[in-house]
């Protein structure tokens, strides 16, 4: 485990991402462009998408259908555990536990990709479908979450106010839904794929030094400003609290074994377990955060952008990903 | 050259809610509007970076009551929950006209 | 502190007339000049993307003559054929003569 | 909706002077700001581009006295010695607390 | 050819095209920054250039010389068929026929690669000096269909106006001239080819992964944002009318053919000449719409970029290409 | 001699940096996207620093000792030749003469790249440990100057001034150190050689290809926006007069010549010797310009940048290398 560990901490990706961490600490002026931040993350997803279209272009239907169920259940249930354990335990408003649980019950691209660099350096390269399931879990929980919200408000906002005040209007689900769908990431990834699957492995060919030999590359200057970005939440830490600290790092090894479980059961192997235990472990902050900022606006963005930036998304670098790994193991052997 | 006075109302706040503000101040009656990439802090020390996007600032130049009309639904629907603010100045254009 | 009134001049339009524009109120007698790149929608509906480039902002404080002189000449040779609009607006600055 | 009568500062001058400016605001009292970044030209024909930056706009709404103060701070620290301007213009504001 | 076509379809820059098409089409809010659309041409007009420059130092002046009067010979001929048919035929005003003729007299630099890359992709590569055709072809048409647009309309302004309007100002040629010779294309291709030819191929030899071996990805990623471009504008086909969308597909082939006989009667490959035919049906969407906006205010310029990028771009890339080939296939016996 | 000259006439750099040059001597409207610009320089400042780093954890400290040592003595001395220069023979106001002064005394992260580049070309590759050297002689030199304007301008203005006016309120040194030290360049070059002695060889591998396969091309980008602003300046000559000129070309001879003899002496090879004998020759134009400006505002930029931009660093790329390289291979015998 322990050398497991210094390999992880030693990747340019984990360096990257400290490096990043830094600057911010010692509050230096270093920033990326922001539209480098961008090309960087439509170029990510897009090549994701496009290595995960050629490979599937290889995989039987068979193969990738239990592991399609088990991702959609996780989909469903870990947006609901995030949300009992913040309301119930933590105590928060219904907004902000239905805001938080909407980004862990969706998925972190970039830790997907982690965790996919990981297993691969170890040797156990995950299967070729799973960009196809990090597709799948982009969205579903986003919407369990959201819908969670919006029906436990109605409860609450059926008994009379004392102070008077109306809730803010909903805005249709079909709007929100549409958005979702449509979002970049999702039109880089699941375009990518279908691009990818038509195309093939001759078609991919003449522009994959572009989208895989690059890739490593690219990933360790988006981890470097990931690293900014979470090291400018840094500060926040103090006034979200102690219990969501614990949660950004409980919760990602409950949803990470049993996204590890689901998957071994599934039929994925060592590596294709880990990853997934990763995805569920993992709290969205590219998808989610817009979605609930214009649904929920209620729900404080300081809670929700601080738990899955600045806790959850490097535990899971750091340590998570190990983790999952190692139990991935042990269940298969 | 005989010019008219009219409002120019300025609204800044999040990027987010772009394609919303445009739909309301179409809807009050405004003929067009210009949007500027910004930053910004104020009493919310709302800081978000690339996650939710930077601010924006929309100006439109309409007439003083479609400008009391769009104070009043930002004031109601957006000021509570969301990190915006606006203001109104005086102008004068040309081809009034164009502008109610 | 002591300031003198002075008059903002905003064009809002095509980048392309950049630096056409530019020529134009240094001619008509502009001591400094700032732009913006914004976008927005008028009454032509000019949706021109990458190819057109996007709009911009140039606001010059001058005086009220150089001003109305600029809104002559927009008027006569620019607002017929570009998407273009312009505004004035009341400032007051100080070291006021470093504007006329 | 019954509105406010506050000023809006508006300080146009070198990227550079970004924090320090927003530090002289705050301190001087200001509730918030907004930046834009801009480019442009004056009496100091100050060309560096990539090099030094690009100009920025800063602009926020106060009560006259901040205004004036802040007048004050920057003809004394800042226009002998950068490229800097500020202007005063009239605004009307709702919720008028939020900036004084 | 169905097979041709089929190849032409499942290429990476087909698939990226029609998915940034797609994404406009159901309204996503997929959109790159900008600044990665610009330097992404900037790039690869400075790979183009260079390439063409390093092969343009093999290549004897003797081989060249048809070739390039042929095209120039294209850039006086085409804009002047264009101007013709939309005026005559289509009834377009002359300030909307002229804006309209000068991209169809100029060149699209994608469409020319697209085509570069589709005959090499079959084994018929073209020629190394093409992209100095390119250069050749790229600004004469504008100017002359400019100069169709100015002497026209000053040969109505000398009949008194109905309604006393003045014609607006026209702006000196040598200043139109200057803008044309010194644009930002102009001079990363010519620039390109004069580094590229005075580097040689040893010089080339350290940037060549860089600008040969991303090409193909980074062309992918641009025709992307070109899908966007041309799905955010097929609203528009609506009402620039019937006309105008078969002008934008019959009036490549004529051209296209024409390039192809000329450039085969010039004695190019089977791959050059389609290249050649390529490049006399692309219509310009660079360099044609600021010059055009900029001299002839008058003209629309929703017809011009729709007939340019939503119509004649997409029929190139998927089927012009194609039915170039078959005719350079056909004629070269 | 002339062979070296005309190598390096042809590499990609020179002439990229000419192109760009040449476009604004034309007045082209060819400008490279400031975000490119910006996103280039991270791109190639942190490449710098994690290769320097990976080969830092080869080197021996014993290598480093002496070389380390000589790079901050010519920190410390070339302010100060460049001040007195300027102020006793060039009669440059105290600010001025500061301002430029620290320019000189900081290093050229570009300047260093072209000597890397050159000296490899030719078969004489520098010690991998130079990038170590480049950050130890990025900041002294912009302290040493800025203290020497400083200190002067206190004992003049302790001196009543006739026209009774104020000196500017100096900014603490340690906000000043705090921003030198925690600047973009510092973090980028400075944490890039930590992660890349921490990675390692095999760390190191996977991001190969995007940090060290598109080096030299991204160079050539950069070089290209270097000459578009070089040539912005180009028109500041006539103001900044003859003296600067002939400044920016003598004392970049003296300084890498001393830089050279100290290389030598302190156990550099020909390539070491030479890259080192260019950094002294160097001029900064990132780091430098912020510190001077907001230090010292009294001095006037145009005489800075355009003596730093648009006369020293073409005049090193072009001619200053060449020469550092026959000094550093006569030295070496
Ligand atoms: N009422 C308005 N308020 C603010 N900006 C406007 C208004 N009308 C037009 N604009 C701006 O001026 C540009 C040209 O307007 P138009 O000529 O009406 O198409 C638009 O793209 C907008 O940026
Ligand atoms: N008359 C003016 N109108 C608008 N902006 C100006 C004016 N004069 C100067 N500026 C802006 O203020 C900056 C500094 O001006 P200066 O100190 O005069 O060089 C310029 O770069 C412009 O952006
Ligand atoms: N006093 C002010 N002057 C100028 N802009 C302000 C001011 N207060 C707030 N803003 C802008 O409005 C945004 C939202 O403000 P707030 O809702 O107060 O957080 C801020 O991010 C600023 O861009
Ligand atoms: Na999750
Ligand atoms: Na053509
Ligand atoms: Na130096």
């Amino acid at each position: 485990m322990l050398e497991v560990l210094r390999i992880n901490l030693c990747s340019p990706i984990s360096l990257a991402f400290v490096l990043g961490l830094f600057a911010r600490i010692i509050r230096s002026e270093l920033s990326l462009p922001r539209e480098l931040y961008a090309s960087l993350s439509i170029y990510l997803l897009l090549a994701l998408g496009l290595k995960g279209g050629v490979e599937l272009s290889h995989a039987s239907m068979a193969e990738l259908a239990w592991p399609a169920v088990v991702t959609l259940v996780l989909g469903v249930i870990t947006p609901c555990t995030a949300y009992l354990v913040l309301r119930r335990i933590g105590r928060f408003s219904i907004a902000d536990s239905a805001g938080i649980a909407a980004h862990y019950g969706s998925v972190s691209a970039v830790t997907f990709i982690a965790a996919q660099q990981f297993v691969q350096t170890l040797g156990f390269p995950a299967e070729g479908f799973m960009p196809t399931l990090l597709t799948l879990l982009e969205s579903p929980g986003i919407h369990v979450a959201l819908g969670i919200g919006a029906v436990q408000t109605a409860r609450m906002a059926s008994q009379p106010r004392a102070d008077g005040s109306h809730p803010v209007e909903r805005r249709p689900l079909k709007e929100v839904l549409h958005e979702v769908l449509t979002a970049r990431s999702m039109i880089l990834l699941v375009g990518g794929l279908a691009c990818g699957f038509v195309m093939g492995e001759k078609g991919y060919e003449p522009v994959k030094p572009f989208f895989e030999g690059m890739f490593k590359g690219a990933l360790t200057l988006f981890l470097l400003e990931m690293g900014l970005a979470a090291g400018a939440r840094l500060g926040d830490l103090k006034s979200t609290g102690l219990f969501l600290l614990a949660f950004g790092m409980i919760m990602p090894i409950l949803h990470g074994s049993l996204g590890v479980f689901l998957g071994h059961w599934a039929g994925l192997s060592i590596g294709g377990a880990t990853v997934l235990g990763a995805m569920a472990a993992s709290a969205s902050y590219i998808a989610a955060p817009p979605a609930v900022r214009m649904t929920l606006p209620e729900a404080n963005p300081t809670l929700y952008l601080t738990a899955a930036l600045a806790i959850t998304f490097p535990f899971n670098i750091v340590l998570g990903i190990p983790i999952y790994f190692q139990l991935a193991r042990m269940l298969a052997g | 050259m005989h010019t008219v006075p009219l409002t120019l109302l300025t609204i800044i706040g999040e990027g987010l809610l772009r394609e919303r503000l445009i739909t309301e101040i179409e809807r009050a009656g405004a003929k067009g509007y210009t949007i500027t990439e910004c930053s910004g802090s104020g009493s919310r020390h709302r800081r978000v970076g690339e996650l939710l996007g930077e601010n924006m600032k929309l100006e439109c130049v309409v007439s003083p009551e479609v400008a009391d009309k769009l104070l009043g639904i930002l004031s109601d629907e957006y000021f509570p929950h969301f990190a915006v603010i606006a203001y109104l100045s005086p102008v004068s254009v040309i081809r009034g006209d164009k502008y109610v």
